[in-house]
C-alpha cells in the first residue's frame, strides 16, 4: 500500500507560499510525474511527502495513515534528492548501500543489490570510486542507485535525470519504469523533461505558483488542457496563442478569423476568448496533407527557422510590422509551426496556412479556464474535461 | 506487494509486527518524546556540573575575606562591596585591558597567519607538507620553560646578530603577544586546516573564476564559509592569551603601564601568605565578563549549515 | 616605551626616577613610603617608584634571577627574601654594600640589626650584601577570653615574654577547648611546602635541640657536603611526633605521651599560613602559630581586637637542655626581606641615598605603622614610638623575644631541593604513612645524597 | 569588443603597477611554491620565537647545571643530563620527585602525567562532545546554555585553582568532610590535596571541568559544519538519530575530534599550572613539575634535558594519533 | 579576442584518464556545445579551459596566447558550473556581482548590470534570498546571471539548464544567444539537450571516452556524421541500426536488404557495414508520402507504441522471436519510427516500412567509421565528409 494524499497542503516560508492548498491523491502503484515552472513548489511538495518539510497548514497521508508528523524513516519512502547531496566521505558502494546497512541487511544481500543497481545506472567498476572523483553524471547516477536499492512503498524523484545525456535518460527512463513495474511502487517523480513526463507517467500534475493546475493522464494533459498555463506549458515548442473575441460566427482577432458556432460552446459574442493551437496543427497551405477539417487559408509571412535535425521550426509572423519574438514563442501576433525536416522554406517568404479545427483549443482569457479543446466536436453539453484544478478522484 | 518490510534478511524490527496498534502507535511517538527528556535531563545535568564551581566563586567573592572559613552552599554575610573593591585596590581595569589588547593582536595575528598556513596545508598537496606540519605540531610538545631562558635573553636584548643586538621587548606588549602568537599557532593552523579542507572545491573554483585570485578565494569564501572553525580558533586563542598564566607573568615586571597582562592582576590580591580570596573570586568573576560578551558575540558565526544551498552535488 | 595609555598619562617629569622592585605591599602604600624617605631625607627630586612584582616568595626569586642573569639596569633596588638573599649573594649577583655604603651605616647595620638577619644578608668574604628591611617572625597567637573564661592568666603569668614548653601548651589548649566548647585547639601549618621545612617544623624541631645539619652556628649554610645531617637524631623524630600527638593525640601511634591531644585538626595537614589562620579568626580556635601579618587582621577591633593574646612559640626544651648552639627555648624561623642593589643599575648613587634614608629611624618606624613590618634593630622596639603603632605596637614584647630567638632556614644552593625532601618526609610522617623513624631515617640519606652529589669540590 | 578586459586594463594601469605585478607573480607560482610563500610568514615566527628557543635549550640540555656561579650554565656533558633523568640517578639528588618510579607511582612524575593525560582526555572528549550535541540542538535559551557551558574555559588558571582549591580545603568548605564521611572508608582523605592520590583526582577533575569546554567548543564547530542536507538523506534513507550520528555526523566531525584530541593530549602532557595552584607539585608530580622545579633552581641543563624528554614522551603518544588516524585526520 | 585553442591535452587522473590527447581549436565569437555521454570529459574539458584543472599534458591557447599556467582570473573566463556552486553566504545579489566587486566596478554600474541579469534569468525580487532559501532552478539561474554580468572573453557554460522547465529553457536559450551575439563572446556550452545543442551552436563537438569525435555544424553531425558513435548519440530517438554484409548489389542482414551498387561507395563484398536510419526516415509503405528513393517494403511488426504529443513513436520488429528492447532503442532487430500524431496504429499489428535512400547511412562495423550517408547521391569520390576525429581546421 502506497498510495499518498496531500489535503489542504500549504507550506509558506517567511514571505513566500512555497505550496498553496494543495489536495493530491496519488494512487497505490501509481506513476505520477510533477511539472511546472522552476519555483512553483515542486520539490517542497515533494519534501512534504518525504517528512523533510513540515506542512504549515494540511495532512499527508501516505498508505491509508497520516503520517504528517511522522519521522522520514517511517514513512517508506526513497528519494533521490534535486541537489544529489552523496555522502562525501563515503565512496560509491557506502553510498548505495547506506539504507540497505541501515536496516543491517546481510553483507550478501547488500552486495547483491548494490551490484544489480550500479548495472542498472551503468557505474559498474566505479563502486570504490569517492564522489569527488566523478563527473556530474556519475554522481547523479549514484543518487539514483541509492533510492533504487532500497524497495520502499513510495519513490520520490526529484529531477533524477537533469545531468544526463539523452542516450542515457532513455535508458534510465526505462530501468526506472521496469523497476516502478516489478515492485509496483508508488512514483512520484518531478521533471522538466516533457517527453519523460508523457513517455513515463500515468498522470502528470501541473503546478503553478504552489498551486495545482490539473492531473490528469499524459495524453489529457496535452489534448485538454484545463486551462492557458497548462496549455501553455504542456508541449515544447508551446502551444500558440491568439487573443480575440467571440462574434455570432466564431472566432475572431487582429490577425485571423475562425468561424464556429458559439452557441455550441456556451460561449456568446463579445466574449473575450484566447484560441490556442499547438505547432503541429497547423500545416503550410500547399503541404498538401489531408486534414479533414481545416479552417482557411491565413497569411502569415516566414521569420526565423530553426532546424532542429528530425524537424524544422517555422516561426510565422501574422503582422507586418513586428519581429519574431523569440523568448515567447506564443505572442498573439506569431505562430511557430513544425514541418518535416526536408521541407523547402526560407525566411521571409510568404505562407499561407491553415489550422486543423479538430484540434483548435478555446479558453476564456480573463479567467485562463478551458471552453473547448476541438471546434469539431459537436455539444457544448460535453464542455471541456478536466478543467477542475483539483484531484477529481476523491 | 514489494515493500520494504517484506525482505526476509531484513533482522526483526519493530514496526511491521501488527497486531498492537497502540503500543507501535507509542512507541512511535514516545521515542521523541523520551529522547527529549533525556536531552533536558543532560542539559541541565552539563548547566548544574559546569555552573556550580562559579557559584562557589560567587559565594566566595560576597562573603567577607575574614568569613571564608567553614563555608556551606551559601555565602557567609553578604558583601558586594568586593566587586568595587576589586578595583580599588588595584587597577584591575587596566589589567583586563592589557590581556584585551594582547588577546586582540595576538588573535587577528595568529588567524591571519593561520588561514594562511591552515589554507595550504588543508587545501594543497606538496612536497614537505606532513614533515613541516609535524614540525609546527611539535613545537606544543614543549613546555613553555623550555622556551624561555633563550627568550628572555633575546627579548632583553642579550642576542647579537650580526653585531646588532636583539631589540629590548621586555615590559614591552611584543614580548608578550610574540611567544603567545608562536604558541598558539599550532592550535590555530591545525583546527583551520580542518575546517578550510572541508570547504568543496567547487567553491573555491566558483571564486576564481569570479577573478579572485587564490588567497582572495581564500579570504572570501573559505574563511567565511569556515566561520565556525574560524570562530572557534579566535576565540580559542583569545581566551587562551586573555588567561596565559606562563609568559604574561615572566615577560613582564607586572606593573599596568607596562602591559602586565590580568594574572597579575589577580595574583596582585594575594600576598606573600595572605591572601583576599573574595577579592581574587570578585576579580575572577568581572575577568571573565569580558569573554563572556566574546563568546555571546562569537557564537553568533558558529552558525549551522553554512555550506546548506551551496553545490548540486 | 611601553606605549601604554597608563604610562603616557603619567607625570613623573621633573623627578629623577629610581626603581624599586618591593611587594604589593609596599606598593599598595607607595605614596606614604615615598613621603617617608623624603622625609627621612632623600632628597626631593628622586622619585622611588615601586613594583609590586610577584608575590609568592618563589616566584619572586626566579623573576629576580632572570632580571639579573639578563643583566638589566631596571630595577636599580630589589626586594629580597632573607631565606634566599645568600644565593644572589653566593653567585656575586649584588652591588657589595660594603664598597658602596659609608661605612658608618654598614657597621651599623652590622652591630645594631638582628643578628640573625644580618647573616642571611653577609656574603662568604663577610661584606655585607643587603640591608634587612624588616624581619619577620612568627608568634603563638591566642584567644585571651577564651584562656580568661577558662580559668588562666596570661597576662599575669607574663605569657607575652615568658612562654611555656609545649606540654603545658597543648595541655593549657586541650582544657580552653573543652572549657571554652571550642572546634579546635591549636592552627599552624603543616601542608607539605616549603613552610613546613623552612618554618613550622624547623621551629618545633629546633625547640627540640634538634637542627638539620648539625651545630647551626658552624653549619648552617654550608659547606655542603661537608657537614653532618642531623635529621635522624632524637630532637627531631620527637618534634615530628609531637605534631602527631596534636593532631591525632597521644594515644595514636607515633606519638608522644605526657601530651594532652589532639588539640589540631587533620585539616592542618593541608594547611598553609591563610587556611590555618581563617579558622582562627573566624573564632573556632583557640591557638594560632602565624606571622605578624595575621596579628594586625586578628588584632583588628572588628576581630578580636584586645582580646587577641600573642606570645612567643612554646619550646621543647630549653637552650641551655639544647644540643646546639642557637637551638632550644622559644625559636622562632626567621622570615624577612633585605634591601639589595642591581649592580648593573645606572643609578646607584641614587639607591645608596635611599638606602641611607631606609636606615633612618623615622623610616622603619612609618614602615612599622603603616605595613606593620617590624623594625630590624632590637633596639628601636623598645621605643615608645613603636609601642604606640596601633595593634602590632601591644605585641611588642613578644614580637622581641621571638627576634632574639630567631633561627634562619639553611639557605644554600640545594636548599630549595632539601626543602622539598625535608616536607614530603615530615608531612609523610605526619599523615602516618611512614613513621617518624623512618620518614626521617630515608630523610637523612636523601639529604645525604643530596649534599654529596652538590658537594663544592 | 569585451569590455571587461579593457575596464580591467585601465583600472590596473591607472593603480598601482607593483602590486598587481607582485599578484601576478604569486598567481603564477607553482602550488610548492605558493605553499611555502603563504608559510613563510609563519615559519618565521616560529623560527624566530619557538625553534630558535628550542634549539638553544636543546644544547643546554648538555650542559651541566650550574647552581652556584656566576653562569647559568657549566660545561659541556654530553648525555649525562638525560641518562641521570631516565636512570633514576638524579631521582633524589636532582628531582624533587623521582621521574619514574613503579614503587612510589603517585610521586612519580611519569606514571602521574599517564595517567592524568589518560583519564582527563578521555573524559573531556566524552563530556565535551556530549556538550556539543546538546549545543547543536535548537531550543529556547540555547545560547545562554551555550556560554554557561563555554565558561569554565575563560576562567584564569589561578582563579580555577582557587576555586578547587578552596573548595576541597577542610576547615574552609563543607566538601571535605562531606566526603570524608562519604568514602572515608575507601580511603578518601581528610585532607585530600595532601593526597597524593586524592589530590591527582581533584586535579583530574578540575581539568576536566575547565577543559570539556575547550573540547565542545571545537567540537560544536565540527557539528556546525556539516552539510544539513545530508541528514535530510540519511533521514529519507531511514536512519534513526543513532545512526545519522554514527554514520554521517561522526565521521564527517572526526577530523575535528582528532584535532581537539590530539592539542588536548599534547597540553594534558604537559600539565604544570593547575597543579601548582592547587595541591603543589609536591603532591601531584607531573613531567612539567620536574621542568620547572629544576628549572626555577637554576639547574638548566637538567631541566632542558626533561623538556626534551617530555617532548619525546609526547611525540610517541602523538605519532600514535597520527598513525591510527592518519586517513581521517588532516596531519 | 576570444578564440580558444587545446593542443594536445590529456588529463588524467590516477586511474582515469578523463580526457585524452583533445585537440580543437574554436574561433573568436563562436557557439561551440560539447556533448558526449555521462563522465566523457566535458567538465574536466571546461575546467582546463577556465584555468581550474591542470592539464597532464598538452598547451591551452586563449586569445592567443598560452594560458596554460595563468591562474583562472586572468584568462578572461566567466563559467557556469555544472553544480552551480554558490556562494551560500551571499545572498543573491552579492553572488551576482561578485566578480563585479572584485573588478572595483561602481556601486551604479554593479546594480545596473546586476538587475538586467537578474530580469534575463527572471529573478527580480529576489535579489536579497539566500541560496538555501530558493528552489533547484532559480539557484541554477543565479549560477547563470552571476556569469552573464561579466562580459568576458569566453564564455563557459557546464549545463547551465539543467534544472530549468522547458519555457524558461527556451527563454533562456534566446537570451544566451542574444548575449553572444551582443558580445560577441566565444562561448563553450556543455548540454545534454539535442535540442539545445541544435538550435544554439555554430558547431558541435562531440565526445567520447574523452576523445573528440567529431566538430561540425550542428546539421552537418545529424546528417553526416562521422562515425557509429556519433550517429548514435546525435537525434534523439536514436538512429536506428542495422548490421549487416556487403554483397555484390548492396546490403543483406538477417532481417533486411537494401540494393546499392557497392563499387559507388567504396565498400566491397564481405564487407561487414552497419546500415544506420533514422526514425524519422522511415515511413509506413502505406502512410502514401511520397519519397523520391525509397526502398523496397521491409515487413515488421508493431510492438510498443508511445504517444508523445506532437509525434508517436513506433517500436518495430523485424524478427518475430524478439522482444523490444526498449533499452536500446538501435537494437539490430528493431526499428524505431516516428509517426505523426493522429496517426493510427496499435500495438502487434503488421506494418510493411520504407526507407529513404536519400537518408541511409553506412558504417565500417568494425572501425565504427561513416563510409556513406545517403545512397542516392553517386561518386564514392565524394567520400564521407567530415570523419576525422580531430578538428580539421588547424
Ligand atoms: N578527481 C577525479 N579523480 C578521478 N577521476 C575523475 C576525477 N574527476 C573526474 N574524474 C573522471 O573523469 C571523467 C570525466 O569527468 P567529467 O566530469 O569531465 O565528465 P563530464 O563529461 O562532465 O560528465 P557529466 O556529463 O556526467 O558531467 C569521468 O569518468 C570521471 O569519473
Ligand atoms: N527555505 C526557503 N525559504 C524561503 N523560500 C523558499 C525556501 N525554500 C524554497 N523557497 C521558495 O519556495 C518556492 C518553491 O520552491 P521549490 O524548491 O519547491 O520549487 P521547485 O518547484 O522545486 O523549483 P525548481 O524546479 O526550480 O527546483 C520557490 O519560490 C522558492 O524560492
Ligand atoms: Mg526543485
Ligand atoms: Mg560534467
Amino acid at each position: 500500500m502506497g498510495d499518498v494524499k496531500l489535503e489542504n497542503v500549504t507550506k509558506r516560508y517567511e514571505d513566500v507560499t512555497a505550496v498553496d492548498n494543495m489536495n493530491i491523491q496519488i494512487h497505490d502503484g501509481e506513476f505520477v510525474c510533477l511539472v511546472g515552472p522552476s519555483g512553483c513548489g515542486k520539490s517542497t511538495t515533494m519534501e512534504m511527502v518525504a517528512g523533510l518539510t513540515m506542512p504549515t497548514e494540511g495532512t499527508v497521508h501516505i498508505a491509508g495513515r497520516e503520517v504528517t508528523n511522522l519521522p522520514p524513516k517511517d514513512r517508506g519512502v526513497a528519494m533521490v534528492f534535486q541537489n544529489i547531496a552523496l555522502f562525501p566521505h563515503m565512496d560509491v558502494y557506502d553510498n548505495i548501500s547506506f539504507g540497505l546497512r541501515l536496516r543491517n541487511f546481510e553483507k550478501d544481500e547488500i552486495d547483491r543489490r548494490v551490484d544489480k543497481a550500479a548495472e542498472v545506472v551503468q557505474l559498474e567498476g566505479m563502486l570504490d570510486r569517492m564522489p569527488d572523483e566523478m563527473s556530474g553524471g556519475q554522481r547523479q547516477r549514484v543518487a539514483i542507485a541509492r533510492a533504487i536499492v532500497r524497495q520502499p512503498d513510495v519513490f520520490l524523484m526529484d529531477e533524477p535525470l537533469a545531468n544526463l545525456d539523452a542516450k542515457l535518460r532513455v535508458h534510465m527512463r526505462t530501468e526506472l519504469q521496469r523497476l516502478h513495474k516489478d515492485l509496483e511502487t508508488t512514483v512520484i517523480y518531478v521533471t522538466h523533461d516533457q517527453a519523460e513526463a508523457m513517455t513515463m507517467s500515468d498522470r502528470i500534475a501541473i503546478i503553478d505558483g504552489g498551486q495545482l493546475q490539473q492531473i490528469d493522464p499524459p495524453l489529457e494533459c496535452y489534448n485538454q488542457p484545463a486551462n492557458l498555463f497548462v496549455a501553455g506549458f504542456i508541449g515544447s515548442p508551446s502551444m500558440n496563442f491568439v487573443e480575440g473575441e467571440v462574434t455570432e460566427n466564431g472566432f475572431t482577432s487582429e490577425y485571423m478569423d475562425v468561424e464556429f458556432d458559439p452557441s455550441n460552446y456556451g460561449v456568446s459574442a463579445g466574449d473575450k476568448v484566447t484560441l490556442g493551437v499547438r505547432p503541429e496543427d497547423i500545416y503550410p497551405a500547399e503541404s498538401g496533407r489531408s486534414i479533414s477539417s481545416p479552417t482557411g487559408e491565413i497569411r502569415t509571412k516566414t521569420d526565423v527557422i530553426e532546424p532542429m535535425g528530425d524537424e524544422i521550426f517555422i516561426y510565422l509572423l501574422l503582422s507586418e510590422e513586428v519581429e519574431t519574438d523569440l523568448e515567447d514563442p506564443a505572442a498573439s501576433n506569431q505562430l511557430l509551426i513544425s514541418v518535416p525536416p526536408d521541407s523547402d522554406v526560407e525566411e521571409d517568404q510568404d505562407m499561407s496556412v491553415v489550422l486543423d479545427r479538430n484540434k483548435i483549443h478555446l479558453f476564456d482569457t480573463e479567467s485562463g479556464q478551458a471552453i473547448e479543446h476541438s471546434l469539431v466536436a459537436s455539444p457544448a453539453a460535453s464542455g471541456a474535461s478536466g478543467t477542475s484544478g483539483a484531484e477529481s478522484d476523491d | 506487494m514489494a515493500s520494504e518490510g517484506g525482505t526476509a534478511t531484513r533482522s526483526s524490527d519493530s514496526d511491521s509486527q501488527g497486531g498492537y496498534e497502540g503500543w507501535v502507535q507509542s512507541s512511535i511517538q514516545n521515542p521523541d518524546r523520551a529522547y527529549r527528556a533525556a536531552f533536558y535531563v543532560v542539559m541541565i545535568f552539563f548547566l548544574v556540573t559546569t555552573l556550580f564551581p562559579l557559584y562557589w566563586l560567587f559565594i566566595l567573592a560576597v562573603t567577607p575575606n575574614n568569613m571564608i572559613s567553614n563555608m556551606g552552599l551559601l555565602p557567609k554575610g553578604f558583601n558586594p562591596g568586593a566587586f568595587v573593591e576589586v578595583f580599588t585596590t588595584l587597577p584591575f581595569h587596566w589589567y583586563m585591558f592589557n590581556s584585551f589588547i594582547l588577546a586582540l593582536i595576538t588573535t587577528v595575528i595568529v588567524l591571519i597567519l593561520a588561514s594562511l598556513a591552515g589554507y595550504v596545508f588543508g587545501r594543497f598537496d606538496f612536497k614537505g607538507r606532513g614533515a613541516l606540519m609535524l614540525l609546527i605540531l611539535a613545537i606544543s610538545y614543549f613546555p613553555p620553560a623550555a622556551f624561555l631562558l633563550p627568550l628572555f635573553r633575546l627579548f632583553t636584548g642579550n642576542i647579537e646578530i650580526l653585531g646588532l643586538s636583539s631589540p629590548m621587548l621586555y615590559n614591552t606588549p611584543g614580548a608578550l603577544f610574540l611567544p603567545f602568537s608562536a604558541l598558539s599557532l599550532p592550535l590555530a593552523i591545525f583546527i583551520l586546516t580542518t575546517f578550510y579542507a572541508q570547504i568543496p572545491d567547487g567553491l573555491e573554483d566558483a571564486a576564481r573564476v569570479e577573478g579572485t585570485t587564490r588567497l582572495g578565494a581564500l579570504f572570501r569564501v573559505i574563511v567565511p564559509l569556515s566561520a565556525p572553525g574560524v570562530a572557534t580558533a579566535a576565540v580559542l586563542t583569545f581566551i587562551w592569551v586573555y588567561n596565559e598564566f606562563f609568559f604574561s607573568f615572566l615577560m613582564v615586571d607586572g606593573q599596568a603601564k607596562n602591559w602586565a597582562p590580568i594574572v597579575w592582576g589577580i595574583l596582585g590580591y594575594q600576598g606573600q601568605y595572605s591572601a583576599s580570596y573574595n577579592l581574587m573570586a570578585a576579580a575572577g568573576l568581572i575577568g571573565v565578563l569580558p569573554i563572556a560578551i566574546l563568546v555571546v558575540i562569537a557564537q553568533e558565526k558558529i552558525v549551522s549549515g553554512l555550506t546548506a544551498g551551496a553545490l548540486k552535488e | 616605551t611601553s606605549l601604554h595609555p597608563l604610562a603616557l598619562t603619567e607625570d613623573e617629569t621633573s623627578r629623577r626616577t629610581i626603581r624599586w622592585a618591593a611587594d604589593s605591599r609596599a606598593a599598595d602604600n607607595a605614596d606614604a613610603l615615598r613621603q617617608a624617605m623624603w622625609d627621612a631625607g632623600l632628597p626631593q627630586d628622586i622619585y622611588v617608584e615601586i613594583v609590586a612584582g610577584a608575590t609568592q616568595t618563589g616566584a619572586r626569586q626566579s623573576q629576580y634571577q632572570r632580571w639579573l642573569s639578563a643583566d638589566l639596569e631596571e630595577p636599580d633596588m630589589l626586594l629580597m627574601d632573607s631565606g634566599w638573599a645568600l644565593t644572589f649573594i653566593q653567585r656575586d649577583q649584588l652591588l657589595n654594600l660594603d664598597d658602596n655604603l659609608p661605612s658608618s651605616l654598614t657597621n651599623r647595620i652590622k652591630n645594631e640589626y638582628f643578628e640573625a638577619s644580618v647573616n642571611t644578608a653577609t656574603g662568604e668574604d663577610g661584606s655585607l650584601y643587603a640591608m634587612p628591611l624588616f624581619p619577620d617572625f612568627p608568634t603563638m597567637q591566642y584567644r585571651k577570653d577564651l584562656v580568661r573564661e577558662a580559668g588562666y592568666d596570661p597576662d599575669g603569668n607574663n605569657w607575652a615574654t615568658e612562654t611555656m614548653d609545649w606540654q603545658r601548651f597543648s595541655e593549657v589548649t586541650a582544657d580552653v577547648m573543652e572549657q571554652t566548647d571550642t572546634d579546635m585547639g591549636f592552627t599552624f601549618q603543616a601542608d607539605n611546602y616549603e613552610g613546613l621545612s623552612c618554618c613550622d617544623f624547623n621551629e618545633f624541631m629546633t625547640s627540640f635541640g634538634g637542627a638539620y645539619f648539625g651545630n647551626p652556628e658552624e653549619y648552617l649554610f654550608g659547606p655542603i657536603g661537608d657537614r653532618p645531617v642531623t635529621v635522624d637524631e632524637d630532637p627531631v623524630v620527637q618534634a615530628t611526633q609531637l605534631m602527631r600527638t596534636f593532631i591525632n593525640g597521644p594515644d595514636a601511634p607515633d606519638t608522644l605521651d605526657g601530651y594532652a591531644g589532639p588539640i589540631s585538626p587533620q585539616g592542618v595537614l593541608g594547611w598553609a599560613e591563610e587556611p590555618s589562620r581563617r579558622p582562627f579568626t573566624s573564632g573556632d580556635a583557640v591557638m594560632h602559630r602565624n606571622w605578624p601579618y595575621s596579628i594586625v587582621i586578628n588584632g583588628a577591633e572588628d576581630v578580636f581586637g584586645e582580646d587577641l593574646g600573642v606570645m612567643p612559640i612554646p619550646y621543647g626544651v630549653t637552650a641551655d637542655e639544647a644540643q646546639y648552639p642557637m637551638t632550644g627555648g622559644p625559636v622562632a624561623a626567621l622570615g624577612g626581606w633585605h634591601m639589595t642593589i642591581n649592580p648593573n643599575s645606572e643609578k646607584i648613587d641614587m639607591a645608596i641615598q635611599v638606602f641611607e634614608a631606609m636606615a633612618q629611624q623615622s623610616f622603619k618606624l612609618s614602615l612599622f605603622e603603616t605595613i606593620g613590618w617590624i623594625p630590624p634593630e632590637p633596639s628601636l622596639l623598645d621605643t615608645q614610638e613603636a609601642r604606640d603603632v596601633p595593634i602590632v605596637g601591644r605585641y611588642i614584647d613578644a614580637l622581641k623575644v621571638a627576634g632574639q630567638n630567631a633561627i634562619p632556614r639553611p639557605a644554600t644552593a640545594v636548599w630549595p631541593l632539601e626543602s622539598t625532601k625535608i616536607a614530603q618526609r615530615v608531612h609523610a610522617a605526619l599523615t602516618g604513612q611512614e613513621t617518624s623513624q623512618e620518614a626521617l631515617g630515608t630523610l637523612k640519606s636523601e639529604l645525604e645524597q643530596i649534599e654529596q652529589f652538590n658537594a663544592v669540590d | 569588443m569585451s569590455t571587461e578586459q579593457s575596464t580591467e586594463q585601465t583600472r590596473s594601469r591607472g593603480g598601482s603597477g607593483a602590486f598587481s605585478g607582485a599578484t601576478r607573480w604569486v598567481e603564477n607560482l607553482n602550488d610548492t611554491q605558493f605553499a611555502y610563500l603563504l608559510l613563510t610568514p609563519t615559519l618565521l615566527l616560529l623560527g624566530v620565537i619557538s625553534i630558535w628557543p628550542l634549539l638553544s635549550t636543546f644544547i643546554m640540555s648538555f650542559q651541566a647545571d650550574s647552581i652556584r656561579g656566576a653562569a647559568q650554565i657549566g660545561e659541556f656533558v654530553g648525555l649525562e643530563n638525560y641518562i641521570g633523568v631516565l636512570s633514576g640517578a638524579y631521582n633524589t639528588v636532582v628531582l624533587p620527585q623521582p621521574f619514574f618510579d613503579l614503587s612510589s607511582p603517585f610521586t612519580s612524575a611519569l606514571i602521574v602525567t599517564f595517567i592524568f593525560v589518560v583519564i582527563s582526555v578521555s573524559f573531556e572528549t566524552l563530556i565535551g562532545f556530549g556538550q556539543a550535541l546538546v549545543l547543536d540542538q535548537d531550543f529556547r535559551g540555547r545560547r545562554w546554555v551555550r556560554v554557561a557551558i563555554i565558561l569554565p574555559w575563560a576562567i584564569p588558571l589561578v582563579i580555577q585553582g582557587l576555586i578547587f582549591y578552596l573548595l576541597f580545603q577542610p576547615g574552609i568548605s563543607f566538601l571535605p568532610d562531606m566526603l570524608y564521611n562519604l568514602f572515608g572508608g575507601l580511603g578518601w582523605s581528610q585532607t585530600p590535596l595532601v593526597s597524593s592520590s586524592n589530590a591527582l583526582l581533584i586535579v583530574i577533575l578540575a581539568d576536566i571541568w575547565k577543559t570539556s569546554a575547550f573540547m565542545a567548543l571545537l567540537i560544536l564547530a565540527g557539528l556546525q559544519s556539516v552539510d544539513r542536507s545530508l541528514y535530510d538523506v540519511a533521514k529519507v534513507a531511514g536512519a534513526s538519530k543513532w545512526q545519522s550520528f554514527k554514520l554521517i555526523t561522526f565521521p564527517l566531525v572526526l577530523p575535528t575530534v582528532l584535532v581537539a584530541m590530539l592539542f588536548r593530549t599534547i597540553q594534558a602532557a604537559r600539565v604544570y599550572g593547575l597543579i601548582e595552584t592547587m595541591a603543589s607539585c609536591t603532591t601531584v608530580p607531573s613531567l612539567s613539575c620536574l621542568v620547572v622545579s629544576t628549572f626555577s633552581v637554576r639547574r638548566y641543563g637538567t631541566a632542558a634535558a626533561i623538556a626534551f624528554i617530555t617532548a619525546a614522551i609526547i611525540a610517541v603518544i602523538v605519532s600514535v594519533y597520527i598513525i591510527k588516524f592518519r586517513d581521517e585526520g588532516g596531519v
